[in-house]
């Protein structure tokens, strides 16, 4: 079995088509938009809070399978998550890359992230979608303090 | 010389140790020949000194060392005079020298054409001159198939241009720029041309006289010779002409607290201590690559290259970028890049990865040609001379599997 | 780690192959460390790819190797982040990178205050800056005995100082300048301070925050490393606010016809392929470096380095350059320069290479120097940590026969 | 036997020392200033042509003995000489210093710097005072010319 027969499974390849949390959101919160100097991937976040957390996602996400992926995974769980749990996952997700940390048990579809592990150099497509949108909930943070 | 692909591997260590290696990215940077990897070896353990300042028998044989290579230079690129041979980190600092030595002889106005296919290192450098002076910036476009356009190259030049930066030969599509219809256009109004020899020194000597251009940039990691070393060469008056670009030791004349004078070129345009070992094997890789029987080398690079392209061409949907595929490709390096719609060069490449082929996906350091072409990136495969059938058959067959894993 | 000489100078395969030679010119250029030699051995014929782009295993490999390399850097000078630490071609192109990156932030009439010591790489490219910007350079005189004359400090600083660029250490005198002062008055009235360290990290790690520096600057081939390969450490916070030096690949965040963004640093400022075999190899001899012993290495640096003064006090007429024979010379690297009247330094160095001896004679690149000392050129002798008592008494001796035979 | 023993031979020395030629014309056809790039070393070389050739030259040289030594070789031969043997002593005495060839017939005290030959970073100091010479020989040429 190849390296990347490991890599490439169903789950990646559905989450990706399935393109959970796709479009744009009438009234947003915050947005954020994150590149991937090496490659030119490009993922737009956008969050809408309510009281208690994100009320809504959406993104649109040009890229690989990986990041397409990953952006889908974030369209299923991050509504009803506030912002520390989203720090908390994007932290353990860079762990479970990284240094072999667990996957973070309330998002269980990132262990399809595991076989990215040996390949560092696509670290990086897993986690933009996540790092747009900490930087997308921090916007929202920011406009809030301001009002 | 042996110009068979088996017994040139054989003379590359990385490659000698890794039998099951398909390397296809030698455009990024080609393996180090073991002529260079022994002259780098050779200078630090017995020649190491400074250079162009020390009288001790140590100091004299790094001189000597690094002036042959100069030498060696000259040669290949049949230079004049070894003092057209500046040495710099490589072809992007030979670009940028260019865009700030050359470039401050410039006038607000002043045109500077450049081209759509030109990779970051022969684009950038000019928006900053443009952003620094005002130069008039000008941009040949590309083709739908991904040549230059030079159908309307004097109107394009206008009459003030002082320069056109060129590519040799694009990193993307392989194609050679038409130089002999550029150099005439140019020297019509007085221009300069200068080509960006980084793809094109790969693939065998160059001959900068006959080529009528006036400067000639390139990289030696990407001609089988060590990293962080690179030629400039120009026309002795050119560079005469020249003001210096970095300041530091080894460039001057003398120094007061008030003011300067510099050396002569190319010490002018050589601040500080300079790339000695890299240059001394850079010096033995184009020497061992004048050696080599470049009309066989050129005929297998050919013969791999129309067969990969043929087995692209049966891939469903598959784009070739920048390949006219109704003429022949006489005029092509053997670079090719393509597009599987639906199918992101990075997951592409993490396939053939799998089945021990280097290739390289993205924007190749060239999205103002990626964007005139239509696509955000591209999978490149980069033949060179130690290249032979079996990558191409190991990347077509990796190639079904990969359709088949990504989709 | 033992810090015995002859220990340490079997580690450096040219030493070792050379049991004859004295070299004593290491402030020019180091020998070579082993370690550094090896990694770069082994980098080349196991990891050799362009970094930053590519994502198969052999790519993977650089990229991780160039910036394990990074990290050992920071280890060295103890930089907050490995994002601080830019790699460069050297110390002059570190130093003419923050002559134009930096310098391009200031106005016309803003100060730069360098002094007469400095090397000529952290001297012309502030004139250059002069005359390109209009920036009012200062220059802060030395002592008679060659030290940088800091009395009146603040008044050369004015208001409108903003950059402070000093070296680290003289490349003549071996003074060490007294930071601590510099930084106080720099910081008060807003400027940053540059230390060109070149001639400081040889002797030893650096702690750049404990320095209270800005930027930092040095040379791989002056520490043990390969050539072709330079630090320039910058605050996170002056790198992000800076401007690109040179414009190319892996340096940009998009590039279009019109304008181009910017990486991060410190890609921002690491235009086209790096020196990538080379940073390895300076980030293996930079590991080796901290591992050592130094308060024992240092103290046989300068038992040697005072054995060298005592011995070449007892030359007549011998004029020993920079250094105050009233005071100790505690805070001396040991790099030793002196004149001997009627003598010249190239027939001096001629002599002593007869007797296996590497010295250097000239200038040494800081011409405003030499003449606030009164005189055109001189002989050095510079002590390494692979130096030993008989490099000194062969020194002494053939000093002898020089007389006899010169006159 | 050191390798410079045979290098600064006496005659080197005392030529050096003797310094022929030393000194400034009253009024010079031609004059040239050439430094050494390297050390800093510099010439101020001066001829007086007459109808033949050179009447006279003198020149001020700083630099070290090899360098010295040449020039004073100059002030004793130059005198008589017209550019095109200036000329040809020049090229044999690099060809003499770089290959190896014999000393010039008619400038026998070049001799004494054929140990110089191994050392390739000293050839300059040699030269230095001949190209002065030739330099200075091609200003006044230039002067003729114009007038
Ligand atoms: C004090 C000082 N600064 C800067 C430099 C320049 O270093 P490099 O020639 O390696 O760029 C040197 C080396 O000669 C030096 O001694
Ligand atoms: C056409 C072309 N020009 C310039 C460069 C820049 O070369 P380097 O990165 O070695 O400076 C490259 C290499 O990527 C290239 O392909």
């Amino acid at each position: 079995m190849s390296a990347s027969d490991s890599l490439y499974q169903d789950a990646i390849k559905q989450f990706a088509k399935a393109d959970h949390g796709h479009g744009q959101l009438a009234q947003a919160s915050g947005e954020s938009k994150l590149d991937n100097r090496l490659c030119g991937d490009r993922v737009r976040m956008q969050v809408a809070l309510g009281g208690d957390g994100i009320v809504a996602v959406a993104h649109e996400t040009k890229g690989c399978l990986l990041c397409r992926a990953a952006a889908s995974v974030i369209g299923v769980h991050a509504a009803g998550k506030n912002q520390a749990s989203i720090d908390a996952v994007v932290q353990a997700l860079e762990a479970m890359l990284k240094d072999g940390a667990p996957v973070p048990h309330d998002w269980p579809e990132l262990s399809m992230f595991e076989p990215a592990r040996a390949h560092v150099s696509r670290h990086k497509c897993v986690l933009l979608p996540f790092q747009a949108l900490r930087e997308a909930l921090q916007k929202s943070a920011v406009t809030d303090a301001s009002t | 010389m042996n110009a068979d692909a088996t017994a040139l591997r054989a003379e590359f260590p990385l490659l000698a140790a890794a039998p099951e290696l398909h390397y296809l990215d030698s455009a990024a940077t080609s393996q180090i020949h073991r002529s260079a990897l022994d002259a780098v070896l050779h200078h630090e353990t017995t020649s190491r000194a400074n250079v162009s300042r020390g009288t001790y028998r140590l100091a004299e044989a790094a001189d000597l060392a690094y002036e042959n290579a100069r030498r060696s230079v000259a040669r290949f690129l049949n230079a004049a005079s070894a003092d057209e041979i500046v040495f710099t980190s490589g072809a992007t600092a030979s670009l940028n020298l260019v865009a700030h030595a050359f470039g401050n002889t410039l006038q607000a106005g002043d045109r500077v054409l450049i081209s759509e296919a030109e990779h970051h290192s022969n684009f950038v450098p000019w928006q900053m001159l443009r952003d620094r002076i005002g130069i008039d910036l000008a941009v040949i476009p590309v083709t739908a198939d991904g040549r230059l356009d030079l159908a309307q190259l004097s109107e394009r030049m206008g009459s003030r241009c002082r320069l056109v930066a060129l590519t040799h030969c694009s990193n993307v599509t392989g194609e050679w720029t038409d130089v002999d219809t550029v150099v005439a256009a140019a020297h019509q109004v007085g221009a300069r041309v200068l080509l960006d020899g980084a793809q094109a020194v790969p693939h065998g000597p160059q001959d900068v006289r006959a080529l009528g251009v006036d400067f000639y940039a390139f990289s030696g990691h990407k001609c089988f010779g060590p990293g962080a070393i690179g030629v400039l060469w120009g026309r002795q008056k050119l560079l005469a002409a020249m003001p210096p670009f970095l300041g530091g030791g080894g460039m001057i004349g003398e120094v007061t607290p008030t003011r300067s004078t510099w050396a002569e070129p190319p010490h002018r345009f050589e601040a500080g201590t300079p790339p000695i070992a890299q240059a001394v094997g850079l010096g033995a890789a184009l020497d061992w690559m004048l050696s080599l029987p470049w009309p066989a080398i050129h005929a297998r690079e050919k013969a791999l290259c129309q067969a990969l392209i043929e087995g692209l061409k049966r891939i469903p949907d598959l784009r070739l970028l920048g390949i006219d595929t109704t003429t022949s490709n006489s005029k092509r390096a053997p670079i090719v890049s393509f597009d599987i719609p639906g199918l992101h060069p990075h997951d592409i490449c993490q396939v053939l990865d799998a089945h021990h082929l280097a290739l390289r996906g993205g924007h190749h350091c060239a999205q103002p040609l990626l964007a005139a072409l239509g696509v955000e990136g591209c999978t490149r495969a980069s033949i060179a001379l130690y290249n032979d059938t079996a990558d191409i058959d190991a990347l077509l067959a990796a190639l079904d599997v990969a359709r088949r894993e990504l989709t």
